[in-house]
């Protein structure tokens, strides 16, 4: 994992189909940092996440992620080299197994992590080899998860995270996110729950 | 000066609205005298006959699918490289026009191919069929805007079908000398210079600067109607923001 | 590398959880082609010679019936999120989807076509054009659309107007094909051959940067 | 009576939203029907004789490459949870849902047949029988295309094997209809369109049933 | 909106795909009353709800809605009638506009209710006019509020209807659910966050 120190935000814009979503967005999150994005229905957080994430390009404005060793990146393409990534959907293949799934993200991500001890962490072992066609909403959420720990990346961004997610399940996401950042990670949260950790909080007002 | 004139949506609206008359005239005025010199003041040809007259509607047309495409061809490029937001909006206004232009070229040459081949359609020549597809690309580009209601994302996705569709307008060109078809090899845009004979060179090269006027007139109308559609769109979307 | 066999292997192996995979594939161009002849009549020698024409259209039919697993699928289901993201850059993606779709649906004609010039009463001689100008082609299918599968991607079920931007763009393969098997039944040279496979390497070496491009710009939404 | 008009509608508008709807139909059987003389050959009397079979094959395509708009769509972003709690009986919706396939993808067909007979050389006694056999046999195609989309809808993007289900049961439609135009044209009785009539009959009487149980069987999960 | 005076769930037993997911449900649900579902993931919450609505067929057991005026229904197809449903997709058409959407969902249930005026209740009303495509997670939810509230159904079976919603969404959630319950309705509510509302809970424990 690459080390990142910031990531820095700056008069970011955001247009979708032409609509203006939000305008000049300024904020920084330090290496160990949580924070929260938070804001009304429709404020843009799923937008501002997909626009540092390199998937969506900005209208104005510059996303920057300063590394440790020194240098800024601020290309969309090499953002998203660095990004992990969990959305509103969790990229599964319905046909494949989970454990099918879970191989395929860690070859994909060139992972050095044992699968097998990943789904254990995230509460799948015991379906390992089932098609996650028959997940429960909260089963594929998990492989979601699982697929953020096997990136193995600095930046998380995560889209409403604990949505779907038992109690149990909260726990552990929220673990998960205070480890990556006692590593050294950084994490980025859209959501409308209290994550249960110590994190910064950002409010994207409506425009 | 001319291009970023030109890049401000209100500016192109101001500047075209005072061309588009004068385009409009031209338009009129040459194909007036194209019509009346080559349907009425050119000798039937030795061998074709009277039939020859299509030639003053269906090569112009011809040329004007072509190059109404490659227009579109470059149009897109530069959207798509430079962001250039008035090249979407010409790309755009643009393809229905060369659909038109190269469905009467098909239905002049068919209607010439009559006279002159004996069957109005010839199925593997490759001119002919390579012409029936630039119409069909057409038809898809046009469905792509259609189907997509993001322009932005339509503006892309359509001048990434333009670029690739371009393949195939060297194929019409060349067709003729390519394979053996039917269709005559090209006899004006040719290295060694054009050996029609002048009394029909003249006009049909009036009628040709006619159509691209009329080209010109009808694209600049269209502009200003998309320019104002999507005003429209973009205030009916803000209420909503 | 790893990850382009990866995604290679899933896209495979995805085509064969929905429903049998290579030998579907088989199952449906043996069907086409016995179809036609319903169409067509019995006469046999027609149905030789229509027979390269025959076999290109079933080819050009399982790719456009196919193309909606290319990119449409992941997108759906976030997948296209996570290769956007993920060590391996669009075009490589694209073109590991590319390849899968064509073993999935070329490979199969190309190593079924014997049999089914059998079927269609294809002359003997022609069989080596058929099986080579199918070899040749078949990539220049998934690869164009591959290229159209990319950019109606939030255009949903856009199974027309993904035939409407495919079909036109994969006409030369066609020509060039059905006539490079025709040549070689009636022995009028090459130009076919050389044109298809100056076509196929063109769309094939095109199509990851196109469809890569047309991924990009909707993975936005 | 309302629900079943609201869906109706839904559904046409949907076809339209993706992309140009009839006109969009139009495009397609002109590009089909101007492709298959590429794979037949140039002899414009032997392409009068199959242009019965070559405008069937295009409904068959047509409707094939747009089945997975009549139930996957909505399978997948939970319309069918609600079609199936709503006070429209299942039957009903997918009658409803047939007849919005068949009104945009068999009926522009039916109205363009005389425009693409022309450009397919059909002789002129043949014009009447068909238009006719496609009017008539069409909304066969849209109605089995029902059942085969209603049965493979947990199988995601099962583009081929959907084709491999309904070709099979949409052939004697192809083979009826081709042959009551090749029957008009040579005054060889009308046998065929009566097997037309019946088939079709029969596929459109059942397939609302037969398909709303393939729903029902897959809504549970 | 038919009266319902109860919904009786007795020795209720799920299997999926040959798994059984939980066996011999009992509970019973009284007109007026809210009932959330809740257990880990995977327990069968969303399962349960199916069966209910008829979605899904029980392997065992039985779901009787008793009516006031007497007679009990137990058809599946017939509970389906009386359901006012909200799963995890929202049943959305993507291309319509939300107004069209909700146009169709009026039309569909026959309802007699104000269209405008439930977009408006439901926050939608600014937005009434542009694809439901370009809606955020949230704005897609409260469309799926207004078909609830458009159903008209005495029983509603909701799945995390609060995923995805802000915090004035949330309220609105709540208090759509307290005011259909105040009318005589009954809501049964799977979900792992709190509703703040009055409400019975039962546990799906594991099996
Ligand atoms: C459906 C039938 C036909 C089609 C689709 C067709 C198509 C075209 C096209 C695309 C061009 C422009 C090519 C270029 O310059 O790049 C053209 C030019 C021309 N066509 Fe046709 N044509 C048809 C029939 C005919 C017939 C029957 C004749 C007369 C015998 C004819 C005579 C010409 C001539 C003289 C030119 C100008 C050639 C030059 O100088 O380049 N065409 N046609
Ligand atoms: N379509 C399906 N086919 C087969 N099995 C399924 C299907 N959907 C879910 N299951 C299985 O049924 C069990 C219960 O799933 P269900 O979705 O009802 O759980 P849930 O309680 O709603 O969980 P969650 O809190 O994650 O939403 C799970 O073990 C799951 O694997
Ligand atoms: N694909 C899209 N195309 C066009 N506009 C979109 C698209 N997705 C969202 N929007 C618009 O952009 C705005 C912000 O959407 P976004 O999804 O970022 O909101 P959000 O803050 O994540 O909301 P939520 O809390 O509901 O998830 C909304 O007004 C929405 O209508
Ligand atoms: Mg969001
Ligand atoms: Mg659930």
């Amino acid at each position: 994992m690459a080390i990142l120190s910031l990531v820095e935000v700056e008069n970011l814009t955001c247009e979708r189909a032409g609509r203006r979503v939000f305008r000049n967005l300024n904020f920084a999150v330090a290496s160990g940092q949580v924070m929260t994005l938070e804001g009304a229905n429709g404020a843009g957080k799923s937008s501002a996440l997909r626009i540092i994430a390199g998937l969506l390009p900005q209208a104005s404005g510059d996303v920057r992620l300063k590394m440790a060793a020194g240098y800024a990146v601020s290309d969309g393409d090499e953002r998203a080299r660095l990004t992990g990534w969990m959305g509103h959907t969790d990229g599964v293949k319905a046909q494949l197994t989970v454990e099918e799934n879970a191989l395929f993200f860690a070859a994909l991500y060139g992972a050095r992590i044992n699968v097998a001890g990943v789904l254990d962490h995230v509460g799948l072992k015991r379906i390992a080899g089932i098609p996650s066609q028959y997940l429960s909403a909260g089963q594929r959420r998990r492989l979601g998860l699982a697929r953020l720990i096997l990136s193995n990346r600095p930046l998380w961004l995560l889209d409403e995270p604990l949505s779907s997610l038992d109690a149990a399940g909260r726990r552990l996401a929220a673990e998960l996110i205070g480890e990556h950042c006692d590593d050294g990670g950084i994490a980025i949260v859209a959501t409308h729950e209290t994550l249960g950790l110590d994190a910064a909080r950002f409010f994207l007002g409506p425009q | 000066m001319m291009i970023t004139a030109l890049a401000n949506p209100k500016r192109f609206l101001d500047l075209s609205r005072t061309v588009s008359p004068w385009t409009c005239a031209l338009a009129v005025i040459l194909l007036g005298i194209g019509f009346y010199w080559s349907l009425f003041a050119t000798p039937p040809d030795y061998q074709q006959g009277q039939s020859v007259k299509i030639m003053f509607v269906h090569v112009p047309a011809a040329w004007m699918g072509i190059f109404i495409y490659s227009m579109m061809a470059g149009a897109s490029l530069v959207g798509l490289v430079f962001r250039h937001p008035l090249a979407d909006v010409a790309a755009k206004s643009a393809a229905p026009l060369g659909a038109a232009f190269t469905a009467l070229a098909l239905l002049t040459g068919s209607l010439w191919g009559r006279p002159m081949w004996g069957t109005y359609w010839q199925w593997g020549d490759a001119r002919l069929v390579s012409e029936l597809i630039l119409l069909f690309i057409y038809l898809g580009y046009i469905a792509l805007w259609n189907a997509i209601d993001d322009p932005v994302r339509a503006a892309k996705a359509a001048a990434v079908l333009a670029l690739v569709g371009a393949a195939d307008v060297p194929v019409i060109h060349f067709s003729v000398d390519w394979w053996n078809t039917l269709h005559q090899p090209a006899s004006i845009l040719r290295l060694g210079g054009p050996t029609i004979d002048k009394a029909f060179l003249v006009p049909l090269l009036i009628m040709i600067v006619g159509y691209t006027f009329l080209f010109l007139w009808l694209l600049l109308l269209r502009m200003q109607t998309e320019i104002l559609e999507r005003r429209a769109r973009s205030l009916m979307m803000a209420r909503g923001a | 590398m790893k990850a382009f066999v990866a995604l290679l292997t899933r896209d495979i192996r995805l085509a064969f959880r929905a429903g049998g995979g290579a030998s579907l594939a088989a199952a449906f161009f043996a069907l086409v082609s016995s179809l036609v002849p319903f169409g067509v009549g019995a006469d046999l020698v027609l149905l030789g010679r229509i027979a390269g024409g025959i076999l290109w259209v079933s080819a050009a039919l399982a790719a456009l019936l196919s193309l909606d697993r290319l990119f449409q699928a992941d997108f759906e289901d976030g997948s296209l999120d996570v290769l956007a993201l993920s060590p391996l850059n669009l075009e490589a993606a694209s073109a590991a989807k590319i390849l899968a779709h064509w073993i999935t649906t070329g490979l199969p004609l190309v190593l079924l076509s014997p049999v089914l010039g059998l079927l269609l009463n294809l002359p003997t001689r022609a069989y080596g054009a058929l099986i080579a100008s199918l070899a040749i082609g078949t990539p220049a299918l998934s690869g164009v659309g591959a290229i159209g599968a990319a950019l109606t991607l939030s255009v949903r079920r856009g199974g027309l107007i993904l035939a409407l931007i495919v079909l036109p763009l994969i006409t030369p393969a066609l020509i060039f094909g059905a006539s490079a098997v025709l040549d070689a039944m009636e022995d009028t040279g090459r130009g076919a051959f050389l044109f298809l496979a100056a076509f196929s390497v063109a769309a094939v070496a095109l199509s990851p940067f196109a469809s890569a491009a047309g991924v990009r710009l909707n993975v936005g939404g």
